[in-house]
């Protein structure tokens, strides 16, 4: 497979109080130039650390980043710092849950798309100041050198969050990392923001990796689907396909945790119990306490990935033996 | 803007009439009777008491003596002094270039050491120079004035020779020298709690998302550094600079007096010693106004750096 | 990577045994003390260290170690009376403060902020100076002085307690105001209190040290930190262990709680692990 | 020699004899060969001054800085006696009146010369309530002060007054330039006003809390014996270790009143010279005689006598003082009539130090089996010092000793208030005349119960008082000197007070600096007068 991102036992560990704090515990993972995959899970399974660590994100000096991040055939967890600094928004690019505070809120808003197109895009000033007022006026924002002069706090959450994936695309990477870019917006943005980050998408023809906990967007915005617990890959498949017959009980449990239109408030959308804490050592099956099918048997072991039909796996021990709920 | 800062300003005025009543009073509630004092603590006639309290108005009740001192206060005048017969306001002019010069020299010192210190031992947090850095800062924020002061004169001055031990300069330049130990001294806590938060305050800047943006920009770790993560992270800095001026006020006390300074704080140790009324009264007013309109500063500062208050 | 485990709790171990040590020579100060502390020996006078005198004697040729063992007691005990006195009515004050509101909360604030216009050290010393020079005064002066920085930490926390479900559930109940208060509302404040307390015991060492040292703390002869410093001031340069000891005992006493406090910070707030 | 005798009705032409036989023994303080004209001497004074003023010179900081602008009418040699000075002669043609015949050709540092009138307004100055100096005691007996002519001052008394005389070599006897003074009515004496006299340095600055320059003046009327230097800087420095590091690293040339304890530290800086003079003070403790139990003499006598005074001189005063030996005159103060003073102070009882005696006295008293009291001091640490001592002394006794320490300025407010709200308190006394009497009159006379007296006592013997009031009218010091004995054995026998010793005033300079000698009366003369600075 001649992919575009190619992640192996890939391992994120903080240093913590109780010891290394083990967010990513060995995650495969291959993306396709021009694919869109979505990457859920709850909050804490280490999505968002995988995210990170592909653009070499992590404090190297309290954080340990093990295994293999692959992008087009070169690893990046030996580059240099100056070789990622260039890797970094031209090779791949990223965006962040909350526009609010991906910004400086003491730095104008203009000087800092600006800066942005100099660094990345390595014009001089003054072609970067025309690139950001371009950048402005292709938002639809009126009076943009006015604008310009203002803070982040003048802006809505969507303008700035419609900004900073502009402003992430400067450098027209092959890849954008979308970590959560929806969740701290309201319930009516989000969806002009996706449709927004769609388009782009199209027009570039770049990959995207969206970083999510909501299997409510996944489907409008991804073709294949990666399901994340405790730090692994338990569910990969095509959206579709994931979402019609989960091969996972984990995976079926988000869908039935997701709250449907027509059922709002009939079930509380959670999950009952909580995965297994960062410092915790295996022992079994990670989801094993949570788990409505789960048998004495998946004490024995890590449940391995296994074929769950075409271009799908799964990380059960039960994955062919049951027969789970999707969505329609 | 002006609007605003003359909302402020007039917010300070019932602060101040009120924190002056109490000075007023309380200097009046000390067990001394300044007309003896002034006579010298010699023998006397009770005709010169009698002379020295018409002269000075002693004679006359608390709320009269008071409102003849703050009629004076409006024009500038904050009376005499009774021990040294000068005017309050002459005495605080002569001595505040030497407590200015000090404080800011002591700021200067606290700042310049504590912001690079603080970066260092935030961006190499968990290493050698950030243990060491952590481990003076307590010693330094533990560690009371006056023992740094008289350590100081015994080793710099006395033993080594190296630094003048007492007394200022006549001018600017010459008092860099003469003041160095002392605002090093006086320094030393500012210098602390200045790291200490510059430290944390970069650490918890350097984790914020829009470094992680800063870093997608692909820009240098020093840009980083100084463009993006400093100014957020020194801002906690500027809140607590207005305390700090108010500890350093208070240290001066201190170092003055350890050091032999004729500042403020030298003048304000006499005052009460020698139950000198009028200069303390002045003295206290002009240190506490000093104060509020430090901290006032302090805010309007901090707004023009944060945009975010800025436009609240 | 470097990991830095427990490292939280070690700070806290470290900074509990000092306190302890401080606290346990405070109590056993008349049994390991090798004289009485007032005792006056003019024969003695600045005696070196020996076997009888371990850290040499004073002036008046009283035993340095002796009178630093007692003086923790005097020195401890006043800071100890400055926080206690000065957080109970703090948090009472603000307490009522931030629950009440209105014009308690209008006027409490009013004299915080008058309060508050005094750098610390000066209001103390004004204080001290207006009701008289000695121990139990410098205490009132420093508890005065500390009062209002707790009142306002206090009020902001319970600002925000207030306004939980636990308290609204409480209203709803129909619990009495000062039950909601001091049942409810404290225990929540409680933590943060306590470090605040902790610190400000070590910065009351200091500024006790401080207004001994302007002689306007404790009376002789009794042996304290602050005032043993500034007495031995005027020996520094023939006899510079009179000076140098209380002060680097002082110093001990104040990195100790100081230790104490962040520790405390460290357990009480997560968030703000090694910040 | 010894008797002064200048204040005196004497023929003019003994007086005359002996103006020339001490202006010829005082020339000889002419810079020293070796010596170089100029430079610039820095002198530490513990704190800052009053004012530039002589009507407000009345300490230990002030007066070395009025003293070299201003001058009086007379000066006090060494030993005591009264020299001319602007005054080139005076005589008392009967006991109410004083005439002084002023000095020709003395000019103030403006060029200006001096005349009758500067010399009526200077003293009437002091005197006049107005003022409120507190040297106007020191005219209490004047009546009228006037110019008789241009260089004529007389000057009548109420009463006879044998201490008048010596009002005229103080700082109450100091001539300002009454122009100068009318010219700077509103800040005159301050740092803008400054201050004009005939003294032999002007002033030039004076930066409050740090230091007050003078200069030189070149007009001075007795060029011989100086000015020398181009000027000299007093440097405030309230710190003693401090003071004693600028002598060590020759920031400060000269100093004056070092501590006791840093003596041997000045003697360990290279080439420094330290001189002590015993002054003409006591360190006193005094009993209230009013409050119980120590208003019976048995209580005080078993105070003094349980208290070790000579563990005292040994190991707080050390080298700093001459035991007292119960007595406020020392010899240093024995100005006249020597042998008498000697005699008594052999004989009289001195309540020595005897434990055992202190415990029969006691036991026989109105405090028998002990009692509580307190003992008023300031911070100064010798009197802390002793007050411990006293303490742990009378702690053998059974007496509780309890020490309330207060501020310098509360100390003496409640000593000078007149309230007397203590049972026993400390204090320091100088004379402010070269006379026996100047160390009892104070302590002893009833008339110094009262608010700004200083009879800390409260001590009231109408005999003692009687005593005093009539050596006072006198004008011979043979019988002065009788009367005041007898007045201070009647006070012995009463025990009002402990004197603990005479204080030595101790002056320390670097090598290089000569021409000055101490005397146990400094306080009156200049100092930097005849100082130089050597190659």
């Amino acid at each position: 497979m001649s992919g575009l991102l190619s992640l192996r036992g890939l391992r994120v560990a903080f240093a913590g109080e109780g010891g290394a704090a083990m967010a990513v515990r060995g995650v495969d993972l291959e993306l396709e130039g021009g694919e869109g995959l979505a990457l859920v899970g709850e909050s804490g399974s280490g999505k968002s650390a995988t995210a990170k660590a592909i653009l070499g994100l992590h404090d190297m000096s309290s954080t340990a980043v093990t295994g293999s991040v692959r992008f087009e055939g070169r690893e990046l967890l030996e580059l240099g710092e100056a070789e990622l600094r260039s890797f970094r928004g031209r090779g791949a690019s990223m965006v962040f849950q909350d526009p609010g505070t991906s910004f400086n809120p003491l730095l104008r808003m203009g000087e800092q798309v600006a800066e942005a197109f100099r660094s990345v895009a390595g014009l001089d000033r003054k072609a970067a100041r025309e690139a950001a007022l371009g950048l402005f006026s292709r938002l639809g924002i009126r009076d943009p050198v006015t604008r310009y002069a203002q803070y982040p706090h003048e802006f809505s959450g969507g303008m700035l969050q419609r900004m900073m994936i502009l402003l992430a695309l400067a450098g027209r990477p092959r890849l954008l990392v979308a970590d959560e870019p929806t969740t701290a917006l309201d319930v009516t943005v989000q969806a002009q923001v996706l449709l927004f980050l769609e388009e782009l998408k199209e027009e570039l023809g770049m990959a995207v990796l969206l970083v999510t906990h909501d299997m409510g967007i996944v489907a409008e915005t991804s073709t294949r689907i990666a399901v994340m617990y405790a730090g692994r890959i338990v569910e990969t498949g095509g959206t579709a396909e994931v979402l019609g017959s989960p091969a996972h009980p984990y995976t079926e449990a988000l869908l039935e945790a997701m709250p449907r239109p027509g059922s709002r408030g009939t079930r509380l959308a959670t999950i009952l119990g909580l995965p297994p804490g960062v410092y915790e050592a295996d022992s079994g099956c990670p989801f094993f306490p949570r788990c409505r099918h789960a048998l004495a048997s998946c004490m024995d072991g890590l449940p391995p990935s296994v074929e769950a039909g075409p271009g799908r796996k799964s990380a059960c021990f039960r994955t062919h033996s049951l027969s789970l709920r999707g969505i329609a | 803007m002006l609007a605003y800062l003359a909302r402020r300003l007039l917010q300070l005025v019932p602060v101040l009439l009120v924190a002056s009543f109490l000075v007023f009073v309380a200097a009046r509630l000390t067990p001394q009777d300044p007309a003896v004092v002034m006579a010298g603590g010699r023998q006397t006639s009770t005709a010169v008491l009698e002379a020295i309290r018409a002269k000075y108005h002693l004679d006359e009740s608390v709320p009269s003596q008071y409102l003849r001192w703050m009629a004076g206060a409006l024009l500038g005048d904050l009376g005499e002094s009774y021990r040294l017969k000068q005017g309050v306001s002459a005495m605080i002019a002569a001595r505040l270039p030497v407590s200015l010069q000090l404080i800011a020299m002591s700021v200067a010192i606290a700042l310049l050491a504590a912001v690079p210190l603080g970066i260092l031992a935030a961006l190499r947090k968990g290493s050698w120079v950030d243990i060491l850095a952590t481990s003076l800062s307590l010693a330094a924020l533990s560690s009371p004035v006056f023992l740094t002061g008289i350590l100081g004169i015994l080793l710099f001055s006395y033993t080594l020779g190296w630094l003048p031990a007492l007394g200022s300069g006549r001018n600017f330049a010459e008092n860099l020298r003469y003041l160095l130990m002392p605002s090093v001294a006086l320094a030393l806590n500012m210098l602390a709690l200045s790291m200490r938060m510059t430290r944390s305050g970069m650490i918890e800047a350097m984790r914020r998302p829009y470094i992680q943006t800063a870093i997608l920009k692909g820009l240098p770790r020093r840009t980083i550094v100084l463009k993006h993560a400093l100014r957020n992270a020194l801002l906690p800095l500027v809140t607590i600079t207005g305390l700090q001026i108010g500890f350093l006020l208070s240290g001066t006390v201190l170092v003055e007096y350890t050091f032999g300074l004729g500042g403020l704080g030298s003048l304000l140790v006499n005052a009460i010693q020698t139950s000198d009324y009028p200069v303390v009264q002045g003295l206290t007013l002009f240190i506490v106004s000093a104060f509020l309109l430090i901290n006032l500063l302090v805010d309007l500062l901090y707004g023009i750096i944060d945009p975010r208050i800025r436009q609240a | 990577m470097r990991r830095r485990p427990k490292a939280g709790r070690a700070v806290l171990l470290a900074a509990s045994s000092l306190v302890a040590l401080l606290c346990l020579g405070a109590l056993l100060a008349p049994a390991i003390a090798p004289h009485p502390p007032q005792a006056i020996d003019l024969r003695s006078s600045f005696a070196p260290p020996s076997q009888d005198h371990p850290l040499g004697a004073d002036k008046l040729g009283r035993d340095l170690l002796s009178r630093l063992l007692y003086g923790s007691r005097s020195t401890l005990l006043a800071a100890l009376l400055v926080v206690a006195s000065s957080t109970l009515l703090g948090t009472v004050l603000g307490l009522v403060s931030g629950y009440a509101g209105g014009l308690v909360d209008a006027m409490l604030s009013r004299i915080f902020d008058v309060l508050l216009a005094f750098p610390a050290l000066l209001l103390a010393l004004l204080i001290v100076a207006s009701v008289g020079r000695g121990m139990a005064n410098a205490v009132i002066a420093l508890a005065v002085v500390y009062v209002p920085t707790i009142a306002r930490l206090v009020r902001s926390l319970t600002l925000v307690e207030s306004r939980l479900a636990y308290v609204e559930a409480a209203q709803a109940l129909g619990y009495s105001s000062s039950r909601i208060v001091f049942v409810h509302i404290a225990p929540n404040v409680a933590p943060v209190v306590l470090v605040q307390s902790t610190i400000d015991f070590a910065y009351s060492i200091l500024d006790l040290a401080a207004l001994s040292f302007l002689g306007l703390g404790v009376q002789p002869p009794l042996a304290d930190w602050g005032a043993m410093l500034a007495e031995g001031r005027e020996y520094l340069l023939f006899a510079p262990s009179l000076a140098v000891a209380p002060g680097l005992a002082i110093m001990a006493a104040v990195i100790a709680f100081n230790l104490l406090g962040d520790g405390l910070q460290t357990r009480f707030d997560p968030g703000r692990r090694g910040a | 020699m010894r008797k002064s005798g200048s204040g005196r009705a004497l023929p003019a032409a003994f007086a005359l004899a002996c103006i020339v036989l001490v202006a010829t023994l005082s020339s000889c303080a002419r810079a020293a060969p070796g010596a170089s004209k100029g430079g610039s001497l820095s002198f530490a004074i513990t704190g800052d001054i009053v004012a530039l003023d002589p009507a407000q010179a009345y300490d230990f900081t002030t007066n070395p800085v009025v003293n070299e602008i201003t001058e009086g009418l007379l000066r006090f040699s060494p030993t005591g006696e009264l020299l001319p000075n602007l005054a080139e002669k005076w005589e008392s043609p009967d006991p109410k009146t004083y005439v002084y015949h002023l000095r020709k050709g003395v000019k103030f540092q403006d060029g200006s010369a001096m005349g009758a009138d500067d010399v009526v307004f200077s003293l009437d100055r002091i005197r006049d309530p107005k003022t409120a100096s507190s040297l106007a005691w020191m005219y209490g007996s004047v009546d009228r002060i006037e110019r008789t002519d241009d260089s004529t001052v007389r000057i009548s008394l109420k009463t006879p007054d044998a201490m008048f005389r010596y009002a005229l070599a103080t700082t109450a006897g100091h001539v300002i330039s009454k122009a100068y003074y009318e010219a700077h009515a509103s800040n005159f004496g301050k740092p803008e006003g400054g201050l004009l006299g005939t003294g032999p340095f002007k002033f030039a600055s004076w930066k409050p809390g740090s230091e007050i320059v003078v200069e030189r003046f070149d007009g001075y009327w007795d060029r011989d014996k100086g000015p020398f230097l181009d000027r000299v800087v007093f440097k405030i420095i309230g710190e003693d270790a401090t003071r004693v590091t600028g002598l060590k690293t020759g920031e400060i040339d000269a100093t004056i009143k070092l501590p006791v304890d840093l003596l041997p530290v000045v003697r360990s800086i290279k080439g420094a010279q330290l001189v002590g003079v015993e002054g003409l003070s006591d360190d006193w403790i005094a009993f209230n005689t009013r409050r119980k139990p120590l208003d019976d003499p048995q209580v005080r006598k078993a105070i003094i006598t349980a208290f070790n005074v000579g563990a005292v001189m040994d190991g707080i005063v050390k080298e700093a003082g001459v035991a007292a030996g119960n007595q406020s005159v020392g010899p240093a103060l024995w100005t006249y009539e020597k042998a008498a003073w000697e005699t008594f102070q052999n004989t009289v009882e001195k309540y020595a130090y005897d434990p055992a005696r202190a415990r029969e006295l006691l036991a026989k008293s109105r405090g028998a089996g002990g009692f509580k009291a307190k003992i008023l001091t300031d911070g100064d640490a010798f009197r802390v010092n002793v007050a411990q001592a006293l303490q742990a002394d009378l702690a053998k006794l059974g007496i509780q000793l309890e020490i309330e320490k207060v501020g310098e300025a509360e100390l003496t407010t409640r000593q000078f208030s007149g309230k007397r709200d203590y049972d026993i308190v400390m204090g320091g006394w100088g004379a402010d005349f070269p006379d026996p009497a100047a160390n009892i009159q104070p302590f002893l006379h009833s008339s110094g119960m009262g608010e700004g007296g200083s009879d800390f006592a409260v001590y009231s013997n109408p005999k003692v008082d009687a005593l005093i009031d009539q050596q006072s009218r006198s004008s011979d010091d043979k019988e002065r000197a009788k009367l005041l004995i007898s007045a201070l054995q009647l006070a012995a026998a009463d025990a009002p007070y402990i004197f603990v010793d005479h204080p030595k005033i101790f002056y320390a300079a670097s090598e290089k600096v000569g021409g000055y000698t101490m005397s146990p009366i400094w306080y009156w003369d200049s100092i930097a007068r005849g100082m130089y600075l050597k190659k």
